[in-house]
């Protein structure tokens, strides 16, 4: 920039321990500033490190943790550190997706704090030069019956669907589920995926000396200044009077700025682009900076304001939303500027790219931040905090577990109980069909979209099974992969890549810290036996209130890929009279069950051990089968177990079933209700039965006929048929009926 | 059959619109900037896509319905040219008064989006001799204001004028408070103008025109409208 | 100079949200509301200051865009100055 | 009894739908607004005739559902006998 005299750094007002505490900056942090730099920083310094040394930004307790996870494989084009990640799927075209949380912004002002935190997830992805084609939410909640759970519920999924809708992006999955240990701390997580050409991507590093910075978007404002703090700061009892700023969101303005991007990417007027999330102009500046080993000067006179007065600290940290910051071919200065002009949209040089490595930011002829750029960022401080192993939970025999209902009961009080019961009154509230692309809406295994006009598809799922993650976080952390996979596979695609979102509680316990370590080992040895990399991935830690910490909860999102969308199998059951067939082995794992909870009021014991090979084996199977349209339909056995699954099916399709006994070796309950891994029910015509058990020999896979389709009603042997229409009403009922009793 | 849509800012069903009609019509629409003052010469048919222009601040459809395009639209209307709003698009008809009444939010307070079942209530339009008359079609919703109101009056002469031209059935043809999904009034999804040149309705036929999405259902409308083109070449 | 224009539903209008919020507060055990309607406000700010003009551009508005005549009714009251920009928080 | 609970944004706070209306009305051609958020309003009929009472309902009404205080602050009014329901057409 010009070379005007500036003056020389403030520093007023003076740098106190109770202010830098109030950063969120630990006393040792501090120190390290100080000798980072040399002398004390001014506040605006103070609040940019605050904000670059903040969890949200930095990944400080876990970084050394995440290095483990496999990131590598031929598909992969970007993993890790990107603004999302990118995979290809042949025909020069790229998937790029990621999954992120706003989940405190998300407690204090529901609708908002979910808006924007799809909001951002979508800015993540056409930074990229991806126009999103797909979103999915992964949503945990409270108790159902505290007083506040409704009223989140409504606002977080009204927020959703009011920023997915409106910015023209199909919904097309996620997960919804409850309970206490979420009151108090409810997560969303949002997951954005684009379409993108391999040879036009885009990245955030910097290249070249005199460039022009360009500010794209909306104006700034004092909106959720101090956000990214707040995300990693504990909830205590007063924090809901101590709110600051939410953030508001503009889906408007976000799809102007997607048309607006994308099109300044076709004319190739960028350099590098970055959109601003949490820590705004200061992220997104060092960011671009740092990774192109340049140095960036601001001038923040120059930055769009929506309010009069704003000072350099708040405009560096503000989070206003719907903003973007770019590296702009000085050439296309003209036609870049026309093209957000057209759309509305504000445009500003704001600064330049220099040689030496250095931050400095100006205003109003006063320099108020010089500082080392590379340092910002790679010399955050980085924790190997102290963790201890959760204890071993015992193996639960079934033997010793009373079934205290007969199975029809238990099955229709699992159907309607909230975590098993129809999400419908949720996914209707998004639009999953926009775009007119959505093959296989929400309500089974994946959702399904095609590529284009065809013929390839895409498949979409989010998974985690907190319980598990908590009673084991190594087993919890492989289950969550691997019932990813399986839903991939379950609709006939090859799992190609995941994102994951790790929510945890407070790190600095050593206990808390266990979980996520044994959590990022089991996903590691699922990813790397699954050949299933992970592309990229948010953490998301201090979810506690009053030193009551959530679930653990590692959520994962994954993409697999079909060759021909019009050959994806669904769950429903397509006509009478077919064989029904379980794949896979079950030992009647009734731990950690959905029926130990809800039907036997026990939540104790080891969550069901995932068995990867056999994972990897009855998956390669069954994607075989439906590429060769061997099998009708298709359903993967998950919370449950079995005849969950296969009462599932039967309702999708509106035909019954009759059941076979359980096998002698097992207790019935541990039969139909067991949650063992690396399972499938498929349905097959019954003239085919002989060639399919000789396939299954062949897979090594163990297969078990275990009924026929049949009639308008299901029927385990020995007890009363269950109607169809009545399950019905009760699956689909609890939700609206839990809703409805307060429209809030 | 040269179709034009319309695009706003905030405009988000363009393509999927603009995908139907050269799917069925085999002929690339143009698109039409809603800054525009005139709409490409020999336009036959004009479509309001849906979406959320101006991000449905206000009132939807409100502020669509002073953009620069609407000037010509109405004077394409004023010759008897076809015009035809869905969704988004119907709401900025009624704002701009080409057509009746008004959306409001939908009675549940809730967007929805799922399927429903349309009674076509007579074939000798334009927009519907792709159908037979009480022919009963699948197509989805996606709108949190669909929820048609108009004066008594208009509601009574636009029954008696026949200018009620969908309407959420039963998938019998049935009419049922419970398959009007939005709470309209006497279950309209979409109405005519006097003419029976300017459509608006709810739901989104351009979303099934295809087997592998959903169905073909919606694909009548836009057969119906080719053949009448044809046949008026 | 600052003004503010009010929107309401004409009677007979139906209201589902406020319907909604009705039924809401009932659930949330606020006792003695009978009936619930939602309407809008605008609080606009004015450049120059000739009231009268204002008023007259400020009708314009409404009659234009701001209510739907067809459903709403609309009030302008101009803000005396001085007086708050926004109710106090209470 | 009737009275009236405005709500409006707090200053700060971003108004997508207030600018957008603004951008609109400039386009219209309507000259001399400079700017314009938007607020809601809940025209509320109450039961009984104790005004103190109806008051505390209608605060409580208004922080549990009606406002987020964190970004809105909101304004009871009781609507003095008499005085219509809705403001006179305009
Ligand atoms: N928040 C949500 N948004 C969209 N779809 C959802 C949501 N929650 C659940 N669904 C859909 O409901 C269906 C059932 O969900 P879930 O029981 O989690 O499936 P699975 O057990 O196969 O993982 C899935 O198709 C899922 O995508
Ligand atoms: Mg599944």
């Amino acid at each position: 920039m010009s070379a005007e005299p500036y003056s020389v750094i403030p520093n007023e007002p003076k740098i106190t321990p109770e202010l830098v505490a109030e950063h969120g900056l630990k006393p040792e942090e501090y120190q390290r500033i100080l000798e980072l730099i040399g002398r004390e920083p001014t506040i605006t310094e103070l609040g940019i490190f605050s904000a670059m040394w903040n969890e949200y930004c930095s990944y400080k307790s876990s970084k050394i943790h995440l290095r483990t996870l496999p990131t590598a494989g031929p598909q992969v084009i970007q993993g890790p550190g990107e603004n999302a990640g990118v995979i290809a799927i042949g025909d020069g075209l790229a998937v790029v997706f990621k999954m992120e949380s706003h989940n405190h912004p998300s407690y204090i002002e529901p609708y908002q704090g979910a808006a924007t935190g799809v909001g951002g997830i979508l800015r993540d992805v056409f930074t990229m030069g991806a126009r999103p084609i797909a979103c999915l939410n992964a949503l945990s909640f409270g108790d159902p019956k505290h007083p506040k759970t409704r009223h989140l519920v409504s606002g977080v999924v009204a927020g959703v669907g009011g920023y997915g809708n409106s910015f023209g992006v199909p919904t097309v999955g996620g997960s919804v589920r409850f309970h206490s240990r979420y009151d108090g701390n409810n997560l969303v997580n949002a997951m954005a995926v684009g379409l993108a050409e391999t040879d036009k991507i885009f990245y955030a590093a910097a290249s070249g000396v005199g460039m022009p910075i360009v500010y794209l978007g909306s104006k700034t404002g004092r909106d959720g200044i101090h956000g990214a703090s707040m995300a990693s700061a504990e909830f205590g009892e007063d924090s809901e009077s101590k709110r600051p700023t939410v953030q508001v969101g503009d889906p408007f303005a976000e799809k102007l700025l997607l048309e607006a991007c994308l099109e300044i990417m076709a004319k190739d007027c960028v350099i590098a682009i970055q959109d601003m999330g949490a820590a705004g102009l200061t992220c997104s500046a060092v960011e671009m900076g740092a990774k192109g080993d340049l140095g960036v000067v601001l001038d923040l006179d120059k930055v769009p304001t929506r309010e009069a007065g704003m000072t350099a600290y708040e405009m560096m940290l503000s989070e206003s939303q719907e903003r973007m910051l770019m590296v702009l071919k000085p050439e296309k200065e003209k036609e870049a500027e026309d093209i957000f002009r057209k759309w509305g949209l504000d445009f500003a040089i704001v600064g330049e790219t220099t040689p030496d490595k250095r931050f400095v930011v100006r205003h109003q002829g006063v320099e108020m931040v010089n500082l080392p750029i590379k340092e910002l960022g790679d010399e955050a401080p980085v924790y190997d905090r102290p963790h201890t192993a959760s204890p071993k939970q015992p193996v639960i025999d079934a033997t010793m577990i009373e079934a205290p209902l007969p199975h029809a009961d238990a099955l229709e009080k699992l159907m309607s109980s909230p975590d098993l019961a129809s999400k419908r009154w949720v996914w209707e509230q998004y639009d999953h069909l926009i775009l007119g692309n959505t093959v296989q809406r929400p309500g089974g295994d994946a959702a399904v979209v095609r590529v284009k006009e065809g013929p390839k598809g895409l498949a979409l799922t989010t998974d985690v099974t907190p319980r598990y993650c908590e009673a084991d976080p190594f087993e919890g952390g492989k289950q969550a992969v691997a019932e990813t996979w399986r839903n991939l596979c379950a609709v006939g695609a090859k799992p190609m890549a995941l994102t994951d979102n790790l929510n945890f509680g407070n790190p600095e316990r050593p206990e808390i810290m266990g979980q996520l370590v044994g959590c990022i080992q089991g996903i590691a040895a699922a990813c790397k036996a699954l050949e299933f990399p992970v592309v990229s991935g948010n953490v998301s830690l201090y979810n506690e209130t009053n030193g009551r910490a959530i679930l653990p909860t590692p959520t994962i999102g994954g993409v697999g890929l079909l060759d021909d969308f019009a050959m994806s199998a669904s769950i429903a059951f397509k006509a009478a009279d077919e064989m029904i067939i379980l794949l896979g082995e079950t030992r009647g794992w009734l731990g950690q069950s959905l029926y130990l909870r809800e039907v036997c009021g026990r939540e104790e014991g080891a969550p069901p051990p995932v068995d990867l090979m056999a994972e990897r084996r009855a998956g390669d199977f069954v994607r075989g089968l439906i590429g060769q349209q061997f099998v009708t339909a298709v359903h993967d056995i998950s919370d449950g177990g079995l005849v969950v699954a296969v009462a599932e099916m039967a309702l999708a399709g509106n035909i019954g079933a009759r059941l076979y006994g359980a096998p002698a070796f097992l207790t019935e309950h541990g039969f139909w209700f067991g949650e063992d891994q690396a399972r499938y029910v498929v349905t097959i015509k019954p003239e085919q039965s002989h060639e399919f058990a000789e396939r299954a020999k062949a897979a090594g896979v163990p297969i078990r006929r275990i009924g026929v389709t049949h009639g308008n009603a299901l029927t385990l042997p020995g007890e009363r048929p269950i109607l169809l229409d009545a399950l019905r009403e009760k699956h689909e009922g609890w939700l609206p009926a839990y809703m409805g009793a307060a429209a809030s | 059959m040269k179709a034009a849509v319309v695009v706003f800012p905030g405009s988000n069903r363009e393509r999927d619109m603009a995908h139907a009609l050269r799917l069925v019509s085999g002929r690339e629409p143009a698109m039409v900037w809603h800054g525009e003052r005139d709409l490409p010469a020999g336009t036959d048919l004009v479509v309001l896509p849906g979406g959320f222009s101006y991000g449905d601040y206000l009132r939807c459809g409100a502020i669509a319905a002073h953009a620069p395009i609407m000037e010509a639209v109405r004077i394409h209307a004023r010759k008897g040219g076809l015009v035809m709003g869905v969704c988004n698009g119907f709401q900025i008809l009624c704002e701009a008064e080409l057509l009746p009444g008004i959306l409001l939010r939908n009675a549940s307070v809730k967007f929805l989006c799922r399927d429903v079942h349309l009674k076509i209530e007579r074939s000798d339009t334009p927009f519907t001799r792709g159908y037979n008359a009480g022919q009963v079609i699948r197509v989805p919703v996606a709108h949190g204001e669909g929820n048609y109101f108009a004066s008594e009056g208009t509601i009574g002469r636009l029954e008696a004028e026949g200018r009620v031209l969908f309407r959420y059935t039963d998938a019998e043809g049935k009419r049922d408070p419970k398959w009007n999904v939005n709470g309209a009034t006497n279950a309209i999804a979409g109405v005519l103008n006097e003419k029976l040149n300017v459509l608006g309705l709810m739901p989104h036929p351009e979303n099934h025109v295809e087997n592998a999405v959903g169905c073909t259902d919606g694909r009548g409308l836009f057969a119906g409208l080719v053949a009448h083109f044809a046949q008026a070449a | 100079m600052k003004a503010r224009v009010t929107v309401t539903l004409k009677n007979g209008v139906l209201d589902p949200q406020g319907k909604a919020i009705e039924g809401a507060l009932k659930s949330l055990g606020v006792a003695g509301i009978a009936s619930v309607r939602q309407g809008k406000v605008f609080d606009i700010e004015l450049e120059g200051g000739d009231a009268a003009r204002a008023e007259t551009t400020l009708r314009e508005a409404a009659e234009k865009l701001l209510a739907n005549t067809v459903i709403e009714n609309f009030r302008v009251e101009m803000t005396p100055a001085g007086a708050p920009a926004e109710p106090a928080a209470s």
